[in-house]
């Protein structure tokens, strides 16, 4: 490792103003060498993020105060610098990325103009050498057409093209740190490849250092030189990359690998359905031939609005007690799908039949049937329960309105949802707010337990949660499958958990199916070039089975960025 | 401003938010005045004394006294009575059609909305003063026509409100999930939606209130306020005017009034804003 | 020298004269058009305006009025031709709001141009006085028909003291001095400019501030303070405003005479005076204002006596009389006295409930007897008495003033009145209708005020005639 | 969809909103208690002469007839004859559009100019004496009603000081301007204090937003941070609150034009509604409406202007 250029020792950080004090940074010591990549790990929660934000003084409340400690930046106390020199210090020698960058690119400025601000600021350029330089780093960063999209706004941008103005933005200040906090999560695996191989590049080129946060161990396992792991405000363990993975001391980290996606599936997928197949069973789901489109707007003088063909012509067919695995990258059209399924979206042509029931000819018939034999379970885990309901009115008025249960029993019955879903009895009293994510997502699996569907579609249900969260929810959804022969449509973008959890995939791209098979079969042999790439930018927690994502040359990323960004911006 | 007395329960109750218990209690000693308008108020706020004309602020009448010897003091404290009831049902009215008209506009779209919408237009862009004066003309005045005139223009910006909220909440994964449990229509819009859309509209109802006060003031200016000789802080500061180059306390007092009471209003507005986490 | 500027609520709405009844119009019209015959000063007698002289016949049916030498401002000779256009254009016009008044003229003739002769329908003691309304001004007949009424409206040719120079609707009215007008020597002032500020503290600050030289409509309740800025001179000039409370005789008890008495006694006037005028106004005893033609000094004045009032309503009948008061909103003065004399009534055991509404409304009501009691007033448009005694206790179409009052023996002799032509007669009549008025009580007098108008220190002779005409051709400006 | 798009499809949504404007003034007037023939006579009303102005305006026909005879002028671009006045509705507006329009300029302008820095300083104090200065100077901003607001500025900064003239409107642009300083300044001190809340309400979220972080943490001083970043995000909520003021505003003049003897359309409309001068009242709010929709429509080009996120 080369020279240490960072060095940070027993920093503390607590939290003020509530009754007592608490400890959220616990003399938190780490080195950072100059164009190394450290990975810092974690669960959420654990610190990471204000560890980082600590080092450059920017606390995100005012009830946040560093105790003690020291940061030295080449030898300067960073934590004893006057308000002024640390003007200097951010973005000059140490420049932040975020993982979300639609909130944290300015929407009414141009991308450009955001990049030019720091190059005038820290370098002192004039308008006119701060475009130039601005317009370098914009193809720097790999944007195509650097002077259509200086004059861009952040919202015509994808997410993958704003993550790259984001870094472009740091990169702008020229600074001798990056810190990436949580660049991909937001992203879809191609486009994450294509960031990490980014970084990985420009640490390369110019030996930058890069504090890379992330809850992804595979996303460490592929870019990084070493790796961190922080746990209740601690660093708990520290090593090189290979070092740490091959034997992980501290238990949670060993349980953090175990829960790794791509690490082989212990239980195989439910292999009871080839056995169902074979039976003379009808589909309990038939989608044929289905057609979705919204309407798209026009231009300014141009009269007829145009429509946006999000589904066009998908054909599926479920048979009761499979697990279908949908995947995608984004925007390919799986939510308006499993709306489109529910009768939640109007459909512009095809069919969809429910236990024989056709949504197209007997709607009112269809849906009731829906209502009471369907569900679904939602990405957002917050998002999907009613903020000022505790989840015990969430479900008893369900059963209510379902009525499959006699009034006097509802609470019997909740009590027996909540255990199904393993959350104590309790938390029928609580709302979602006083609840952590993973705690919500059961109580919305239980929601839609409560309605006794055959079918459960679940949207995305395991995006936002931790690696170890996401365990346990595959787990149960395995679990209920076995105990009350499910259905189960499971949407994800995370490829490495519907090999795990499903029998069968069907992969989407661009409102179409583009291949469909047994996981196995798809997992080990894709037929179609969009499903290879999607498999192959999986981060494995292999370091040594490294990313086959597209090779980043400008040019190739490029064309790359632009087949698999979303829909065009108006 | 009053500086409420902060018991313990007080700050349980409010926890840090100094707006929401300042705000409370200003509105609190209002509220008292106005119940115990009798009892505390050392004179009748009608009765006419020819010998004490327009006197000025002393210890036998700490506001002074208007152009018939009427004591304000007793004045400004009877007039809370009517100056609350107004603030209370000059908002009640439109706030209540406001939101369901919201909540209907917003949930529904389409044809509803729009037409919904134009009529909000329509109301907007209708001269206020127009209607109010017609809308009294017409009634008679007198409180229960300034509340309909209210609630008539009243109601629309609190619909806007609403509505503008349930279009973003309708699309929420709770409200689908909703729909996709068979919920029916009303359930969901006043039941799950509704609750949630409605945090903006409360703290809007704080400064509206303020608003109501302002309209009544400003009616009264015109001559058509509530009917003499009823104290209304209004019509006191209005009736005062020819009197303010003279004798200054016969429209300070009354409009003192209303800026402290203002001012409650929008501290509470504000602090439950933040215990509602709208603002902040 | 110098432009005088004044400034008063409202600005004018039009400058035909026969088109308006608003004050606000005529106190403009007086000094830019000039009438036949004028009253004076003290507003007690008739003198010659354009007519120099007048002969009445035997008969008193037609008048013989000599013109005199007298030019429009644009130059033109006002010819006795112009004269009998106007008399005939008021009587005629569909827009005329005046042509009542001058149903009586049978004809109007030029017989040369310095002599206009008017035959009368029947005779009519009041009928010289009318000839003083502004709104019978004398207009150029030629320039009237080439530009049409529309355009004449907004920019009239008179032969007053003054031309109007500008008019910035619903701002102001700039006057000049007018050159052909045949006093101008004894003009003084190079201009006026009436300026519309409606409110009456503004108003006020504005002179104070010396930003207007003068302004009309002093708030009753400011003129103590007003007297005490050394700058200031405030006028209270006699006026022929008397104020009263209307009662609608066709409302239950209200329709007894003694009812009506016992409220009569029942309101102090003198408290009124007191509070309301803050002591400038004088009791009223007499619809005729004080000072005015043939006023009855010695009417009968009721003395308060709440006591005695309540023992006239018991035995009426009317103990427990409650009385719907309208009081027309935004007027401060109206207000105050209704807030009084509920207070007062009170005390007589009568409940009055207050009903405020807006100008037109309450006229609306007065007139459909909509209403049992109420406040109004009255100034004089013409010297004689004649025309405030038809409208008041006539009997003609108005229901006497919505008073719904009936006494045929009054009707009787108003009508006798105005057909006597000699004085002293007319006189002795009028103090009987005084005192038959008092005695029913038609309405219940309340008091007299002056017209309070303050000037700058430095402006002179700015007066007001008790018929409300401003002499701003005496006026000087130092 | 083209952002602005809705430049060229919003005006003719305007057309059912003054249509309808139109039918409820025309309504409203009417079922007022009052007539124009008995107000314009004043106290010499007779039967015959307010007969005789009634069939002049029209005012004897059916409603119905009226209405029709209304619109029929509207599409010829014409909106009868003043009662009171005695000319074109038209020309009657046209005489009184040029004070309102520059008060009520006036008052916007100097109501941002308040509110910008009050806001400011609030925000970038939070919860400090700055912050609780500019609550309280607010909120008294709009407790005191404007008449007695207008008054005490006319005592203080015209007859003490001789700062300003008292009242009126004045002739040349400068005299127009020191004219219309202290109504406007009446109107502001009340405008202001809304705007001032609602912006330091965003402010107080965009300083603590990811956007504001970001700019500090690429080592931005706080000045540029507040003023490029914070401040051009804040905006769109306001200027949504002070498009619904400006009509609100326009409609309300009336009490300062009168304060402050401004010769505007609210004295005329008040003058109007007095004497049931029907067609003047008609007249003024199908002015005052359209001038609330144009404003609403540039208070839309602006939101659309100021983020361009924004589709209408
Ligand atoms: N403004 C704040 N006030 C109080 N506590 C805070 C605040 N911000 C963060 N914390 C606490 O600090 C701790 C560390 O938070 P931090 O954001 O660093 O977590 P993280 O490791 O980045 O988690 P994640 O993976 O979810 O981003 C958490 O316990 C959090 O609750
Ligand atoms: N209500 C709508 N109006 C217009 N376009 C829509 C609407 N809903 C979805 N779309 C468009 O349809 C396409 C498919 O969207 P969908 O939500 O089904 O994607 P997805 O595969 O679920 O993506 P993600 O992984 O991001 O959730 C997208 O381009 C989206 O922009
Ligand atoms: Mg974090
Ligand atoms: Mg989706």
């Amino acid at each position: 490792m080369s020279s240490t250029l960072l060095s940070v020792r027993d920093l503390s950080v607590s939290v003020r103003s509530e009754a007592a004090p608490r400890l959220l940074l616990d003399r938190v010591s780490l080195d950072l060498g100059r164009g190394e990549i450290l990975g810092l790990v974690g669960e959420s929660g654990s610190g990471k993020s204000l560890f980082c934000r600590s080092l450059v003084r920017l606390l995100p409340s005012r009830a946040l105060v560093i105790d003690s400690g020291t940061v030295l930046l080449e030898g300067q106390d960073l934590l004893q610098a006057s308000e002024a020199d640390m003007l200097a210090v951010r973005g000059g020698r140490i420049g932040m990325i975020f993982q979300n960058p639609t909130s944290h690119l300015d929407p009414v400025m141009r991308v450009g103009d955001q990049i030019a601000e720091g190059i005038r600021f820290h370098q002192g350029l004039g308008k006119a050498a701060a475009r130039e330089a601005a317009l370098e780093i914009l193809a720097q960063v790999g944007f195509p057409d650097p002077k259509r999209q200086y004059l861009s706004y952040p919202h015509e941008f994808s997410g993958g093209m704003r993550q790259r103005a984001m870094i472009g933005v740091a990169l702008s200040c020229q600074p001798d740190i990056l810190i990436a906090d949580e660049p991909t999560t937001a992203l879809d695996v191609t486009i994450q490849a294509q960031i990490l191989r980014l970084l990985t590049e420009i640490r390369d080129r110019t030996r930058l250092s890069i504090i890379l946060i992330t809850h992804d161990l595979g996303v460490v396992a592929q870019t990084c030189d070493r790796i961190a792991v922080m746990r209740g405000g601690r660093v708990v363990e520290e090593n090189t990359k290979r070092a740490l993975l091959a034997a992980p001391g501290h238990a949670y980290t060993k349980a953090l690998i175990a829960s790794h996606p791509s690490i082989p599936a212990r239980l195989s997928p439910v292999t009871t359905t080839e056995a169902k197949a074979a039976s003379p069973l009808r589909p309990l789901l038939e989608v044929d031939d289905l057609h979705v489109s919204f309407p798209s707007g026009a231009g300014l003088f141009s009269g007829q609005p145009r429509v946006f063909n999000a589904l066009n012509g998908v054909s599926l067919r479920v048979m009761p007690g499979e697990t279908v695995g949908i995947v995608g990258e984004s925007g390919s059209g799986k939510s308006t799908l499993a709306r489109a399924i529910l009768g939640l979206n109007p459909i512009a042509s095809g069919h969809v039949a429910f236990e024989g029931s056709n949504l197209a000819t007997q709607r009112n018939a269809t849906l009731a049937k829906l209502r009471t034999d369907a569900a679904m379970v939602f990405q957002d885990p917050y998002n999907a329960l009613n903020p000022r309901m505790t989840v015990g009115e969430t479900l008893a008025e369900v059963l209510r309105v379902q009525n499959k249960v006699q009034p006097a029993q509802i609470k019997a019955r909740i009590d027996e949802l909540l255990d199904l879903v393993g959350l104590d009895r309790d938390f029928a009293t609580r709302k979602p707010r006083s609840m952590s994510g993973g705690q919500c997502q059961r109580a919305g699996i239980a929601r839609a337990l409560a309605v006794d569907p055959k079918l459960i579609i679940a949207d995305e249900c395991v995006a936002a949660l931790d690696v170890t969260i996401q365990a346990q929810i595959v787990d149960l959804f395995r679990d209920l499958q076995r105990k009350m022969n499910l259905t189960l449509l499971f949407i994800a973008h995370d490829l490495a958990i519907v090999r795990n959890l499903c029998e069968r995939v069907v992969v989407m791209h661009h409102g179409k199916i583009v291949e469909e098979g047994r996981s196995a079969d798809v997992f080990a042999m894709p037929s179609h070039a969009y499903t290879a790439a999607l498999i192959s930018a999986i981060p494995d927690i292999d370091p040594d089975r490294p990313l086959h994502a597209l090779p980043l040359r400008r040019a190739d990323s490029l064309r790359g960025m632009s087949s698999l960004s979303l829909q065009p911006s108006t | 401003m009053a500086r409420p007395a902060f018991t313990p329960g007080w700050s349980k109750a409010f926890g840090t938010n100094g707006a929401l218990a300042a705000g409370s209690a200003i509105l609190a000693l209002f509220v008292l005045a106005a119940l115990f308008a009798p009892l505390i108020a050392p004179y009748d706020p009608i009765a006419q004394d020819a010998a004490a004309r327009l006197a000025a602020p002393s210890l036998l009448h700490p506001f002074g006294t208007d152009n018939f010897g009427r004591d304000i003091l007793s004045r400004v404290i009877w007039g809370t009575r009517i100056d609350l009831q107004m603030a209370f049902f000059g908002v009640v009215f439109p706030f209540l059609i406001g939101t369901v008209v919201g909540t209907v506009a917003g949930f529904f779209g389409g044809v509803v909305d729009a037409l919904l919408m134009r009529l909000i237009d329509i109301i907007l862009a209708f001269p206020f003063l127009v209607l109010m004066l017609s809308i009294i003309a017409i009634l008679g005045p007198g409180l229960s026509s300034f509340y309909i005139a209210m609630a008539l223009v009243g109601w629309v910006s609190y619909a806007r409100l609403v509505r503008a909220q349930i279009l973003v909440l309708k699309t929420q994964d709770y409200a689908v999930a909703a729909t996709s449990l068979g919920f029916g229509r009303l359930r969901i819009m006043f039941r799950h939606l509704l609750p949630n859309a409605i945090a903006g509209s409360v703290v809007f109802v704080m400064s509206d209130a303020v608003l109501v006060l302002l309209n009544g003031a400003a009616i009264s200016y015109l001559g058509l306020g509530v009917q003499p000789p009823v104290a209304e802080w209004g019509v006191m500061v209005a009736e005062g005017q020819p009197f303010v180059t003279t004798a200054w306390w016969v429209t300070l007092f009354p409009g003192l009034s209303i800026v402290a009471l203002a001012f409650g209003f929008s501290l509470l507005g504000d602090g439950l804003g933040q215990r509602l986490g709208v603002a902040e | 020298a110098g432009v005088l500027t004044i400034g008063r609520r409202e600005d004018s709405t039009t400058f035909d004269p026969i088109k308006t009844a608003q004050n606000i119009d005529n106190w403009v019209f007086s000094n830019i058009f000039d009438v036949l015959v004028r009253v004076d000063p003290t507003g007690t007698k008739l003198v010659p305006g354009l007519a120099e002289s007048w002969t009445v016949s035997e008969d008193g049916l037609t008048y013989t009025l000599k013109m005199r030498d007298a030019k429009f401002s644009d130059g033109a000779p006002v010819t006795a031709g112009d004269a009998a256009f106007s008399l005939l254009r008021v009587r005629d016009n569909p827009g005329s709001l005046w042509s009542d008044s001058y149903k009586v003229i049978d004809t109007a003739t030029a017989s040369d141009d310095k002599t206009l002769v008017v035959k009368l329908k029947t005779p009519s003691a009041p009928f010289l006085s009318t000839l003083a309304l502004p709104n019978v001004s004398v207009l150029p007949q030629k320039v009237l028909e080439s530009v049409g009424e529309e355009a004449f409206a907004e920019a009239p040719v008179g032969s007053g003291a003054f031309a109007l120079k500008e008019w910035r609707r619903g701002d102001r009215v700039i006057l000049e001095k007018n050159p052909n007008y045949w006093d101008a020597d004894h003009v003084s002032l190079d201009g006026v400019e009436w300026i519309s500020v409606p409110d009456d503290n503004t108003r006020m600050l504005n002179v104070q501030a010396g930003q207007l030289d003068a302004a009309i409509f002093v708030p009753f309740s400011r003129v103590a303070e007003l007297q005490k800025d050394a700058n200031l001179t405030v006028h209270l000039d006699p006026s022929t405003r008397e104020d009263h409370l209307l009662i609608n005789h066709e409302h239950g008890a209200l329709a007894k005479k003694e009812v009506r008495q016992a409220l009569d006694m029942a309101i102090d006037k003198q408290a009124v005076v007191d509070t309301v005028t803050f002591g400038l106004g004088t009791v009223a005893n007499s619809y005729i204002p004080k000072g005015a033609l043939y006023y009855y000094a010695d009417n009968l004045k009721r003395p308060y006596d709440p006591e005695k009032a309540k023992q006239m309503l018991a035995d009426a009948g009317a103990s427990d009389l409650t009385l719907n008061y309208v009081v027309r909103a935004g007027d401060e003065v109206v207000e105050q006295t209704a807030v009084l004399l509920q207070q007062q009534l009170a005390k007589a055991g009568v409940t009055v409930n207050i009903q405020k509404v807006d100008p037109s409304q309450e006229w609306d009501m007065l007139v459909a007897g909509d209403y049992d009691v109420g406040v109004n007033y009255w100034t004089n448009d013409i010297l004689d008495p004649d025309q405030k005694t038809t409208f008041v206790i006539g009997h003609d179409a108005n229901n006497n003033y919505m008073t719904r009052y009936k006494n045929d023996a009054v009707k009787d002799l108003v009508a006798k009145a105005r057909l006597e032509m000699d004085p002293a007669k007319r006189e002795a009549m009028y103090v009987d209708l005084q005192r038959m008025a008092k005695e029913d009580v038609n309405w219940i007098d309340l008091y007299y005020s002056p017209y309070i108008n303050v000037s700058r220190k430095g402006i002179e002779n700015f007066t007001q005639n008790p018929l409300g005409r401003f002499l701003l051709e005496d006026t000087k400006k130092n | 969809m083209h952002r602005y798009r809705f430049v060229l499809t919003r005006p003719l949504q305007f057309l059912p909103v003054l249509f309808g404007i139109s039918v409820i003034t025309f309504i409203l007037v009417r079922l007022i208690p009052g007539d124009p023939a008995r107000v314009i006579l004043g106290t010499r009303a007779t039967p015959t002469a307010i007969a005789n102005i009634r069939a002049q305006y029209g005012l004897d026909e059916p409603l119905i007839a009226q209405y029709f005879y209304f619109l029929r002028n509207l599409a010829q671009g014409q909106m009868g004859r003043s009662i009171l006045y005695k000319i074109d509705v038209l020309r009657l507006i046209g005489t009184r559009v040029e004070p309102t329009l520059v008060l009520v300029l006036a008052s916007v302008v100097l109501s941002v100019l308040i509110a910008v820095p009050m806001a400011a300083l609030a925000a970038r104090n939070q919860g400090k004496a700055a912050d609780q200065a500019v609550r309280i100077v607010s909120t008294l901003g709009i407790g005191f009603p404007p008449f007695w607001l207008g008054l005490m500025l006319i005592i203080v900064l015209s007859v003490q000081l001789s700062l300003f003239p008292v009242s009126g409107y004045g002739n040349t642009l400068a005299d127009k301007l020191a004219h219309i300083a202290l109504p406007s300044l009446t109107i502001a001190l009340s405008l202001s204090a809304v705007l001032t809340r609602s912006l330091r309400v965003s402010m107080i979220a965009m300083l603590s937003s990811d956007i504001a972080t970001a700019a500090r943490a690429r080592g931005m001083p706080e000045r540029i941070v507040f003023w490029r970043h914070v401040f051009p995000n804040s905006l769109v909520p306001t200027i949504n609150l002070l498009a619904v003021n400006i009509g609100w505003l326009i409609g309300g003049t009336v009490v300062v034009e009168s304060v402050f003897a401004i010769p505007g359309m609210g004295q005329l409309l008040v003058r109007a509604i007095f004497s049931r001068d029907y067609m003047v009242v008609q007249g003024v709010a199908m002015a005052f409406a359209c001038a609330t929709v144009l404003v609403n429509f540039l208070a839309d080009l602006a939101t659309v202007a100021a983020d361009p996120r924004i589709k209408l």
